[in-house]
């Protein structure tokens, strides 16, 4: 039978209409309500119901990622997924965005997203020990100045992090960059926390989570005071930026880390790590009782955080606004509960406890206030004094919205709408010699040079990134970062990945590889992939076309996961990355923790001693679609097919999957003395790169290649390095596997890297001071 | 010497979290000022330019301010030009 | 021996500083927060001999590193602790920048001169071996520490200069860059009764061979020894 | 409202290396003022308090600046009372 159709006032359509809910969101509120909603409740519809919040536009298609694996403790759905490594010990890990924000004010906007993403992970009771940022620009375009708009932005956006992130004590151990104008307008701030959890007491492994129970049970609002900041960033996060950033201005949230530094340790507190401790600080409370919950404060402030806690709980949340500590005076109703003031946590706590888990708050200097109540009826109740201003059914805010009926086409051009110089014709100039490799030297000289790959080491000098005195392997020095945890013999192994460029050639294959790419950084080190989280960074869904790449880079992620066996746990989605000039590629962005049982057996990237022979293992052939070779020298990497190759290689996932299983048991058996995938730049760029790392020239017999074969970014290889002793085995057991490689040469004792003529063995090399220098200098006049 | 003195003053948006002052004003009460209220800290730019009119000056000076000096979604300015 | 970590709200390396002490020196250690130092003129702190001042961001570093810092609790009795006992104290990076905000450490610690936080390994050659701190090393060797700061960039009145190196008190200098723009390169230094330590490096983040070198072993080891 | 707005300059000591006044003049050189010079930057701290003579405000608030606002080795501060 059908359901009686709702109809909402005039009034009701009207002012709904402004906070952005469509009339059958409208008509479905008053359904719910069976009445027509006020001003709060429909505020609390429009943030709990926008996309930012209720994932309506993508829900169904995230159900598709595997989340399955015997050591998930928690799946995609809470503030952070958590994955186990032992009896003992487990990790949090999740990736947010922080685009908009940043676009708008980069210096604060990348800040409140390090900030943000802490408190997720703090939500889960741990300890947050590593932060990786993965950014997306413009093309710098540098010439004679140095304030350009990309320039300034990717500046302030790094700014940002360095300024929490080293304040608060969380080491940036990693991340990633790339210049694409399709970025112009829109950058690409997404950042990943991991936190680390240990046993404790009765709740054992048992990570914490954003859920409110109990009836009579105390709702306690601690960290800063709640001020006018970023009234509605999460419907402002659902929509596009267009053009005048000055209307967003009054949405700019300021972040204070050193508030969140002790929110950090109070939390903690709280959550009874601090009994873990060695030896206590003094004066810490003592027997506390159990948390039954926690979350951060994020996005739609209250008005999101506590019905979710009270679904969770499957209960009802009683608030008493005037009991909110406020920075600000005066404050509406609607203000306040909307208000995004950062560094705030809301506690679920027994009746009872609420003076000695304040008392934990009040010593770090920092509010605590008994601002609400568990209740048995589901509903969220709100009250000033004794004024009743909104009560609404739980269920109807948590559950979402009815789904958005967004169609979803087929490009005629894959990637035509998504990267403008596909739609152009050919450039005019002659056809390039994809056959002879002219002038190696130039070439790979002026791709290490490129900002696309050049040494990052301008960002992340920024950033500490050996605090908390567990680095191992940190930024700039390896595939992935690799961190050891205290007390055990393991390393915890971090990396961040995605390129657009791909995403945009074939969105399916930009999510696939995405996945592969990352695997592929924590095998190079020598580690089994644990699992996933992830960031998707679309344009505008309820276009066609971008909600189709969507659906495709969704499928491309959840095959590669399934093949390689690695679950998601967690993850952001980001809409409407899109300006009126254009529209960001689809840009899935996959982070991935993996563990090294053994830390001392991490496998460098860098080449080790001379003598040792250097193997390319995996597909022996590919095109030079999507490479930075072809955007370099061609000016159009994206699209330049020649002789109608494919625009990009498709990754095969079952060779992948053998591949990458053969690499950890070649580190396994400790075959190899070095390991570095084959990825942006090509085979050429990879062996400089391994060069440079290990401070070792090699000679290489790459007579005849291609271009595409020096400089193309086909999937699945890597360049390894193996002690002359162990060739024979190694040999066999890629035999056994049946995968390709080829010996490419050797490492040698001058620092030269050299390729040999086959046929009248004349040298042409390259000095690695050369090398180095041409890799350095990439970023570094952008911070001058 | 003719020509000008500069002084441009940047301050916080009124209503934007601004830790800083915060942090400042708690250590000025702890030490001795409870009373003191409404700490805010700014930047004071000044800088010199040797000739030009008046007018001219300020219109250039505000201008930097704008490009350069304040970042106008969470600070505002203050101008003011001296003829030395 | 008995060695204390002082934790003031911000300080981020306490639990660094804690783990290499207790875990890799072996020297009993306890964290110590800031106001539970003890009021009128009885102070707890003189049961240790050594205390150590961590790095991180106490209060922020708003106004400047360590200008707040200077007032709290357990900097205060740092003045009595020195007078009446023969302990040590060591403050490394925000520790160094509290301890000459507090005038224990003479000179001042000014943004760096590249206008950024700088955080890499870097060279150091050690001035003056003479030193309980520094016992274990050699005048002139080099060594290797991280650095991670934004405010490192040593200044001291022009007769400062020459009285600290009458007095020998500079320890550390930065060889070959300079990387924040130090005067004379000055890494770190102590108090001419070589009792106070300041150092803008991190010995605690190269101790174990997992991370480093091990020369910030060798370097807090000299500590242990006195 | 009757008290005083108090109101303390802190900058660079002249003669010591100011390498954000330095930076901050070369991008307003860039920007069209090619000729501005003696450019420094300082932070204004300013904050109110109810009462008391101006005098003693005076020499509280000087006392502050001495203590905490400014460090005599890189910094020197003036201050302004003002009655409200
Ligand atoms: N792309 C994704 N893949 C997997 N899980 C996702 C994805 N996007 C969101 N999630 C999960 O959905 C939940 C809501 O995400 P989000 O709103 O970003 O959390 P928060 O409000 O804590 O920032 C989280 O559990 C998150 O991990
Ligand atoms: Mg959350």
């Amino acid at each position: 039978m059908p359901a009686k159709l709702a109809r909402p006032s005039a009034e009701t359509l009207a002012a709904g209409t402004r906070q952005g809910l469509t009339p059958a969101e409208l008509a479905r509120i008053v359904e719910i309500l069976g009445r027509e909603p006020g001003e709060l409740e429909l505020g609390l519809f429009a943030l709990n119901w926008s996309e930012h919040c209720s994932y309506k536009s993508s829900k169904h298609f995230l159900r598709k990622l595997p989340s399955e694996s015997p050591r998930v403790l928690q799946g995609p759905g809470e503030n952070a997924g958590v994955i186990q490594l032992d009896d003992e010990l487990a990790v949090a890990f999740k990736v947010e965005s922080h685009n908009h924000p940043s676009a708008v004010e980069p210096f604060n906007g990348a800040a409140t997203g390090i900030g943000g993403i802490i408190r997720d992970i703090l939500g889960m009771g741990a300890r947050p020990i590593a932060l990786l940022d993965s950014l997306r620009f413009g093309e710098p375009n540098v010439g004679a100045h140095r304030n350009t708009p990309v320039l300034d932005l990717l500046r302030g956006v790094v700014a940002g992090i360095a300024h929490y992130g080293n304040c608060v004590g969380v080491p940036t151990v990693g991340g990633e960059l790339y210049f694409d104008d399709a970025y112009a307008d829109d950058p690409l701030v997404n950042v990943l926390c991991v936190g680390l959890l240990h046993q404790r007491g009765e709740r054992g492994l048992q990570p914490y989570g954003a859920v409110a129970s109990g009836v009579g049970n105390v709702i306690l609002l601690v960290g800063a005071s709640t001020g006018r900041d970023g009234i509605h960033g999460a419907t402002f996060a659902s929509e596009e930026l267009v053009g005048e950033k000055e209307a967003k201005r009054p949405n700019v949230q300021v972040g204070d880390p050193f508030k969140a530094k002790l929110l950090i340790e109070a939390t903690l507190e709280a959550c009874n790590v601090g009994a873990r401790r060695a030896v206590p600080l003094r004066g810490q409370a003592q027997d506390l009782p159990l948390l039954i919950g926690l979350q951060d404060l994020g996005a739609g402030g209250l008005s999101t955080a506590l019905p979710e806690m009270a679904a969770r709980g499957g209960v009802g949340i009683e608030l008493q606004l005037e009991k909110i500590p406020l920075r600000t005076r005066p404050m509406t109703p609607y203000e306040i509960l909307l208000s995004e003031s950062q560094e705030r946590m809301v506690l679920c706590v027994p009746t009872g406890s609420e003076l000695r888990f304040s008392r934990i708050f009040h010593k770090w200097g920092l509010e605590a206030a008994v601002i609400g109540r568990v209740i048995a009826e589901k509903s969220f109740i709100i009250r000033q004094e004794q004024h009743l201003l909104a009560q609404v059914p739980i269920e109807g805010l948590a559950g979402g919205p009815p789904p958005p009926d967004c169609a979803l086409a087929a490009p005629d051009v894959v990637g035509a709408g998504l990267v403008p110089a596909l739609a152009s014709p050919a450039p005019a100039s002659p056809q390039p010699a994809w056959e002879k490799p002219a002038d190696w030297q130039a070439r790979l000289l002026a791709l290490l040079a490129a900002p696309g790959i050049g040494s990052r080491r301008p960002i992340y000098q920024q950033y500490d990134h050996t605090v908390q005195i567990n680095t191992v392997v940190g930024p700039g020095a390896g595939d992935a970062a690799v961190l050891r945890i205290k007390d055990t013999p393991y390393g915890l192994v971090l990396t961040i990945d995605g390129n657009g460029r791909y995403g945009a050639l074939d969105p399916y294959q930009g999510g696939a590889i995405a996945v592969c790419e990352a695997a592929r950084n924590l095998v190079a080190v020598g580690a089994e992939p644990l699992g996933i989280t992830d960031g998707l960074n679309f344009a505008d869904p309820n276009d066609p076309e971008v909600y189709w790449a969507f659906a495709q880079a969704i499928q491309g992620l959840a095959d590669a996961a399934q093949a390689l066996e690695i679950p998601f746990v967690s993850g952001n989605v980001s809409f409407y990355n899109q300006s009126v000039r254009r529209k960001i590629p689809p840009t899935p962005i996959v982070g991935m923790v993996g563990l090294l049982r053994d830390i001392n057996k991490r496998v460098p990237m860098g080449f080790q001693a001379p003598g040792d022979l250097i193997y390319r293992i995996g597909r022996a052939r590919g095109g030079i679609g999507g490479s930075e070779f072809l955007k370099l020298f061609y000016g159009r990497g994206e699209a330049f097919v020649p002789n109608a190759s494919p625009l990009l290689d498709k990754v095969e996932l079952a060779f992948e999957s053998r591949l990458l299983q053969a690499m950890r048991a070649l580190a396994q058996q400790g075959l190899i003395r070095s390991a570095h995938d084959i990825s942006e730049g090509g085979l050429l760029v990879t062996l400089a790169e391994s060069a440079l790392a290990g401070g070792r020239g090699a000679e290489l017999d790459l007579d005849g290649r291609s271009e595409a074969e020096l400089f193309g970014e086909w999937q699945s290889r890597f360049i390894v390095s193996v002690a002359p002793e162990a060739a024979d085995s190694v040999a066999r057991l890629l035999g056994e596997r049946e995968l390709p490689w080829a010996c490419l040469g050797r490492v040698v004792p001058e620092p030269l890297l050299s390729l040999i003529g086959a046929h009248d063995h004349h040298h042409t090399s390259l000095h690695l001071d050369e090398l180095r220098q041409a890799h350095e200098q990439a970023l570094e006049g952008f911070f001058a | 010497m003719s020509g000008y003195l500069v002084k441009v003053l940047v301050e916080p948006r009124p209503g934007l979290l601004d830790p800083e002052g915060q942090a400042i004003e708690r250590a000025i009460q702890e030490l001795g000022l409870p009373e003191a209220h409404e700490t805010s800290v700014g930047k004071l730019i000044s800088f010199k330019l040797p000739g030009g009119s008046l007018e001219e000056v300020r219109e250039r000076a505000n201008w930097i301010g704008q490009k350069l000096l304040a970042n106008p979604v969470i600070e505002r300015f203050s101008l003011e030009v001296e003829a030395l | 021996m008995r060695a204390a970590v002082i934790v003031l709200p911000g300080s981020n390396c306490d639990h660094d500083a804690f783990y290499v002490l207790s875990q890799v020196l072996g020297v009993p250690t306890d964290l110590l927060w800031h106001e539970d130092v003890g009021a009128h003129g009885h102070t707890p702190l003189l049961q240790y001999d050594l205390i150590i001042l961590p790095g991180g961001f106490s209060y922020g570093d708003y106004l400047r590193a360590g200008a707040i810092a200077r007032f709290s609790p357990a900097i205060l009795a740092l003045s009595d602790y020195l007078a009446r006992g023969c302990g040590l104290v060591l403050g490394i990076c925000n520790g160094f920048q509290i301890l000459t905000e507090a005038g224990l450490l003479p000179g001042a610690l000014a943004r760096n001169i590249t206008r950024q936080f700088i955080c890499q390994t870097v060279r150091l050659r050690v001035e003056n071996a003479d030193t309980p701190l520094t016992s274990a090393l050699q005048t002139g060797e080099e060594i290797e520490l991280p650095i991670a700061h934004d405010q490192g960039r040593y200044v001291v009145a022009p007769n400062g200069l020459a009285e600290l190196k009458r007095n020998r008190q500079v320890l550390l200098t930065y060889a070959g860059e300079n990387p924040n723009g130090s005067e004379e390169a000055i890494a770190g230094i102590c108090d001419p009764k070589r009792r106070v330590f300041g150092l803008m490096p991190h010995p605690e983040r190269n101790t174990e061979l997992l991370l480093g070198n091990g020369d910030g072993l060798r370097l807090l080891r000299g500590l242990k020894q006195t």
